[in-house]
């Protein structure tokens, strides 16, 4: 009998034996995993080191992959010209999977083990905003490949952003839409980060613009159908329709106008100057409007400008490379790495990843795809409106509106 | 005195009626059996008493207090505990813990309080005694390490009714605790029973084998289609015409006569 | 609001909820035979899709291209139930429902790899405008969609009621136990099953694609709307099932005609939480009788 | 009863405990690497959501695919009070956990009448409905640009700022949350919760309150979630809904599995484990850049096959391999 009363408690003890024993394997796992590394000796033919945050799976990896493949083309092509102050640049790679924490986590190690000069990403606003707090207490500059306005608006001395955020493409779009006379906007957006953003400019500068909003609505990403919302947009009656979205349902949006027997004309925003938007609507993607960078159609540069050379370069590079032309994330790489190869070059004296920080606020002038950056001390967007162009989808491609 | 009084316990499914305005008393300290043919109502009874299935009419009355609305764990920490037809033990814990948690019923350990602690609270020490010691009782105890999963049918049966004892019951509903029990086993079982009994525990038994219900059974309640058709000692039953056609026809039914 | 534009809603409603029909049935199917929630369903559904541009991008004509992917994500739901779920028959069955999670990664994974991260497209069945419907607006694929739903489910009446699978597998849904006393081979049935639900959902992807590109992760979202679908309906016969789809997707479109379009997910899982909560085995499911 | 006498207290099994305790302090020592520090920081906070998991689910039987909302439920209420409100960082992790119990017993009411795939359902539904909260929210929880600048956690004055500091506390308090968990397992609520996962029926016939049973579980188990949620939210700094998604609940229910129903040292493995697994390419030493980059980009597959391959070779999860070897070498020693 005592026997039996101590088995019972027993059992109890060598589950929490096991309780330890896991523990033990949780905390010296990863200690083995990391003796051994560290930083390498420091050399003066040592690289640049430079660390790139993308979504290279997870629902942002069609962001990431080309982002990637810009990178990889610029390092390449630096570095077969000599690399910069006779240094060549490494990119360390690391996957945030579209995942906030992965790229936190993924922050902490390029700076503490890797020891890079500067962070290019993340793909996605979240998850550069999870970046942000290790970037500012370790004094590393991150250079986000992400169009939420919050990076750049919610200032941070040590955060710069490439793309056109909402803050420069809306205002853009909507004053395009009032001087087509289209004075009454019904708006669709999507409830993620890109389409809150935007709505929020939307609803702020509308009025400024000229335009009133007739209609408000929002949709799901991975929802399969937006009739509904445009049955309620139709019933508003108004005289085109906005549609800031990215992704696949942007398609489906226009899809359902067409369907729906909506004759207003569509507008939108850098979230749709995709390939796979055009593909995705189809007919019904004919005659879209959409306000955004150069890239799409290089002769917006002007024909023989230097703009207008950087980017058909880059596009044939990128074409002989991969077998297809770069897309508007692709372009937001390129400039991210030329960036900071270009502040590089302008360091006098040692090269740390403050004297990178002041180098790229002292950018001026310097001519990417997204446009022409000039950084300061309190801009680190560095594009303005004039970068913009309004293009019109006809016969499955774009081209410039008149 | 009357111990546990049934009043015109009614329950239906659809259009069927299970249980048909049920009427008896339980005398403290006797053992009462229910008997009738299969789909009688009997195992329908049990649960409307105990409180896993809800009466449409009719009341039930435990020492004094009304059992109606009441929930099943409320009636056994009540004193009114029972056993089922298919057996419904803790499969993976060994015979003695199944004994065990019902032995917990009788002492205190909240979430708060078993959470911040090193010792184990006396009440707990003595739960695994007195489960060892209802083990015995029931004959079982040879079994107290086995799962109960790995155990005989018949150890079973008399397992679930160490887990009821365990409860500290004051009346012991049994749903057919023979069945299924060879001769040998039946036998330990009576003697249970009449131990049981004699610690002052009030039985009622629901059951198809005769020869134990007429043994340990004082009274007899006979149940058909739902309805009581008879009450009374054993001998009486034995010969109760209505009884007999019950039985009767349900043999008809079985062999096509 | 006028008439027609109510019947606009409706048939918005209509649309979305016989794409979560389709994908409902292959929940039910699984879970008739063998009990489990099948995670993978939503991965079934995005195949379908995927396959389809994939098949139709090497030449072949686009209704042969269709039925290569649902053929193909049927054989891949035998091989699955085959490879990873038959031995594991006997053991509890969350671990086979841990498998059908890990399966819908590996699938989802394996698409991103094969077929690249971005929307693919597929055109329509018929190209054309839209049909008048008493005032409302019907594009010619939601007709395919609709069709291809009621066909799915005439077969698969008939395939319950009239064929000897069917008994079989109705058997299944009751006891395994029973079925193999009654000599039918549950082993086959299951296998049977899961390929039928592959089908159902392949089904679905293709007929959507269309309207809706498609891509390796589109699976995630329309498993969550199916599941909840085939709740709602009781997770019974495939009739209840069809209905229970229908009522999602009604709930969503009216909430976007009447309430919100940003809270309509909330607003429809709401109304599902209620509703499980008054009806627990969902609007049609059996109630379990109150035997002990 | 004499024999018993060694055993009567619970001294001795803690004593496993507190060699783990040992071990965790002793990281710091051995790494100052913050990367390190970090991933395991949400190791930590992983096994605190999972020891509350495996005691709903696990050991109660009772299903939630909501577990992830909990953990937000936690971390934004604390993210809110210290950071926009100024309120110490305590209070915002007692009010997190309380707000999180909170939601626990709201989502007890389905699981009263509610079982297996219908109460599934029901708190996944939960789950994508506290998603939308999180999401439109915006005033409080910063909608999908997420909230940062959550300010480091701060006991009595005590600003806990380094990468070592957060490790000991999320740590610190996952232990203490084993302690708790275990000694709760090996009272009479765990054996109740046993009985209720094996039949209700039996439980009900043993008198045990059932339905209060459910509702404190599912209280605890979520007030545990949220408490990870506060630890993981002034930790890490940034929170944003995705974080909190159906997604994550998933991946909890089959840490769980994968554990071993039933047990604690199992899924609290299983936690570790998975959690570190995405992490791997990074951890473990002397790979390639060639071999990092494949791994990164096969990690979801590696991830589903490492589930599949566990629960295929193990079906009763990590758990029943530890019972089965302790089993064996019980008989080693008795033979």
């Amino acid at each position: 009998m005592s026997v039996r009363g101590a088995g019972v408690t027993m059992g109890g003890m060598r589950a929490l034996t096991r309780a330890g024993a896991a523990l033990l394997v949780a905390v010296c796992l990863p200690v083995v995993g990391c003796a051994g590394s560290g930083a390498g000796g420091d050399d003066g033919a040592e690289p640049y080191r430079i660390g790139a945050v993308l979504s290279l799976t997870g629902s942002y990896a069609g962001l990431g992959i080309p982002e990637k493949k810009a990178i990889d083309l610029e390092v390449a092509r630096i570095n077969e010209a000599g690399g910069i102050n006779g240094r060549e640049i490494e990119v360390i790679y690391e996957d945030d999977a579209t995942d906030a924490a992965k790229a936190q986590a993924a922050a902490v190690r390029l700076i503490d083990e890797e020891g890079v000069l500067a962070i290019i990403g993340a793909s996605g606003t979240g998850q550069t905003m999870a970046m942000r707090s290790d970037a500012e207490r370790a004094g590393v500059p991150i250079i986000s490949m992400a169009g939420g306005s919050v990076i750049t608006d919610d200032f941070s001395e040590w955060v710069f952003q490439t793309p056109w955020p909402n803050r420069i493409v809306v205002p853009f779009v909507l004053k395009q839409m009032a001087a087509a006379g289209h004075t009454r906007v019904a708006l669709i957006s999507d409830t993620g980060g890109y389409g809150v953003d935007g709505r929020d400019y939307v609803l702020a500068h509308a009025e400024e613009a000229g335009v009133t909003l007739v209609a408000d609505q929002t949709y799901n990403a991975g929802d399969t159908d937006m009739s509904s919302q445009m049955t309620k947009i139709r019933a508003a009656d108004p005289d085109a329709v906005l549609i800031w979205a990215a992704g696949k349902e942007a398609a489906i949006i226009a899809r359902n106008a067409r369907q729906l027997n909506m004759e207003q004309p569509l507008y939108g925003g850098s979230g749709i100057a995709r390939q796979e938007f055009i593909d995705g609507a189809a007919e019904a993607a004919e005659g879209v409007r959409l306000g955004t960078g150069r890239i799409l159609v290089p002769e917006a540069f002007g024909e023989g400008t230097e703009a207008y050379n950087v980017a058909t370069d880059f596009i044939a590079r990128y074409e002989a490379e991969y077998g297809a032309k770069p897309d508007i994330f692709a372009g937001h790489a390129y400039d991210a790495i030329g960036l900071i190869a270009d502040a590089l070059g302008r360091i006098d004296g040692d090269v740390t990843s403050e004297a990178l920080r002041d180098a790229l606020e002292q950018t001026n002038g310097w001519i990417g795809i997204d446009g022409t950056f000039t950084y300061s001390a309190n801009d680190h967007n560095g594009l303005t409106e004039d970068e913009m162009v309004l293009y019109i989808i006809d016969g499955g491609t774009w081209r410039l509106d008149d | 005195m009357i111990f546990l009084s049934v009043r015109g316990l009614t329950r239906r499914f659809g259009g069927l009626t299970a249980v048909d305005a049920v009427s008896f008393d339980v005398h403290e300290g006797s053992i009462k059996a229910v008997i009738g043919p299969n789909g009688a109502g009997k195992s329908t009874l049990f649960n409307l008493i105990t409180g896993f299935d809800r009466a449409d009419e009719g009341s039930v009355m435990f020492d004094g207090a009304s059992l109606v609305g009441r929930r099943p764990d409320a009636i056994v920490r009540a004193g009114l505990a029972r056993t089922f037809q298919n057996t419904e033990l803790f499969e993976d814990l060994t015979a003695l813990d199944n004994v065990r948690i019902a032995a917990d019923l009788g002492h205190p350990g909240g979430f708060l309080r078993s959470a911040i602690r090193f010792r184990l609270a006396p009440g707990e020490r003595d739960g695994a005694a007195r489960a060892v010691h209802l083990l015995r009782l029931a004959g079982i105890d040879g079994f107290a390490d086995t799962p109960a999963r790995d155990l005989p049918h018949g150890t079973r049966r008399l397992l679930e009714i160490a887990r009821a004892l365990a409860t500290a019951p004051r009346l012991m509903l049994l749903d057919e605790p023979a069945a299924g029990l060879n001769g040998a086993e039946t036998r330990t079982l009576i003697d249970a029973l009449y131990r049981i009994r004699d610690e002052g525990v009030t039985l009622v038994v629901v059951e198809h084998d005769m020869g134990l219900v007429m043994e340990v059974a004082e009274e007899i309640v006979v149940l058909d289609r739902g309805a009581k058709i008879a009450e009374g000692p054993p001998l009486l039953i034995q010969k109760d015409r209505a009884v007999i056609e019950a039985y009767l026809g349900e043999e008809c039914g079985d062999d096509g006569c | 609001m006028d008439a027609a534009e109510f019947f606009q809603y409706v048939i918005a409603g209509l649309k979305s909820g016989s794409i979560y029909a389709l994908v409902a049935l292959g929940f039910t199917v699984v879970y008739g035979a063998t009990g489990i929630i099948n995670f993978a369903q939503g991965e079934f559904f995005m195949l379908g899709g995927v396959l389809a541009v994939w098949f139709h991008s090497l030449g072949l004509p686009l209704p042969v291209a269709g039925i290569a992917a649902v053929a193909a994500t049927a054989l891949l739901g035998v091989v699955f139930e085959r490879v990873a779920l038959r031995r594991q028959r006997s053991a509890n069955p969350l671990v086979l429902v841990i498998i059908t999670i890990g399966a819908s990664m590996v699938i989802k994974s394996l698409a991103r790899h094969l077929f690249g991260p971005d929307e693919l497209s597929l055109q329509e069945f018929t190209p054309g405008p839209s049909i008048d419907v008493a005032g409302a607006a019907v594009e010619r694929q939601a007709l395919w969609v609709w069709g291809l739903t009621i066909v799915a489910v005439l077969v698969l009446a008939w395939l319950y009621r009239r064929t000897k699978l069917g008994r079989a597998m109705r058997a299944c849904s009751i006891s395994h136990d029973a079925a193999r006393l009654m000599g039918i081979d549950t082993a086959r049935v299951v296998m049977v099953s899961f390929g039928i639900a592959a089908a159902l959902g392949a089904l679905g992807g293709f007929a959507v694609t269309p309207l809706t590109q498609t891509s390796w992760d589109a699976g995630a979202a329309i498993g969550v709307k199916g599941f909840a679908a085939a709740i709602l309906g009781g997770l019974g016969n495939p009739v209840a099932t069809v209905i229970g789809g229908l009522v999602l997707g009604l709930l969503e479109s009216l909430s976007v005609a009447f309430l919100s379009s940003t809270y309509k997910d909330a607003i429809s899982l709401l109304v599902l939480l209620v509703v499980l909560f008054v009806r627990p085995q969902g609007l049609f499911g059996k109630a379990r009788r109150g035997k002990v | 009863m004499s024999g018993v006498k060694g055993s009567r207290t619970l001294m001795t099994p803690h004593l496993a405990l507190i060699a783990a305790a040992v071990a965790v302090a002793a990281v710091p020592l051995l790494t100052p690497d913050r990367y390190v520090l970090k991933v395991l920081v949400y190791v930590g906070v992983n096994v605190i959501v999972i020891a509350g998991l495996a005691l709903l689910f696990g050991h109660a039987g009772q299903i939630s695919m909501g577990h992830a909302a909990f953990v937000g439920i936690g971390a934004y209420t604390s993210a809110y009070l210290v950071k926009t409100l100024g309120a110490p960082w305590l209070v915002g992790a007692i009010a997190a956990t309380m707000l999180a119990a909170a939601g626990g017993l709201v989502l007890a009411l389905p699981a009263l009448r509610l079982r297996g795939h219908y109460l599934a359902m029901a708190t996944l539904g939960f789950n994508e409905i506290m998603y939308v909260v999180f999401r439109e929210a915006r005033a409080v929880t910063g909608g999908n640009d997420g909230l940062g600048g959550i300010p480091y956690p701060e006991v009595a004055g005590l600003r806990i700022d380094t990468p070592v500091g957060v490790y000991l506390l999320v740590w610190g308090v996952a232990l203490l949350t084993l302690l708790l968990v275990t000694n709760i397992l090996r009272s009479r609520p765990g054996r109740a919760m046993r009985a209720l996962h094996a039949t209700e029926n039996g439980a009900l016939a043993c008198g045990i309150d059932t339905v209060g049973l459910k509702i404190r579980t599912f209280a605890l188990s979520a007030a545990l979630a949220g408490l990870a949620g506060a630890l993981y939210a002034h930790g890490v700094g940034f929170i944003s809904p995705t974080t909190f998604g159906l997604d994550q609940s998933v991946i909890y229910v089959a840490i769980v599995v994968v554990g071993g129903a039933g047990s604690l040292a199992g899924p609290v493995l299983a936690a570790v484990a998975l959690t570190l697994l995405p992490y791997a390419d990074a951890l473990v030493p002397g790979l390639t850049k060639e071999t990092i980059a494949v791994m990164q980009d096969w990690e979801a597959d590696i991830y589903g096959l490492a589930m599949i391959a566990v629960v295929i070779f193990a079906p009763a999860g990590i758990g029943g391999l530890l019972r089965r070897a302790s089993a064996r070498r019980a008989g080693e020693v008795r033979g």
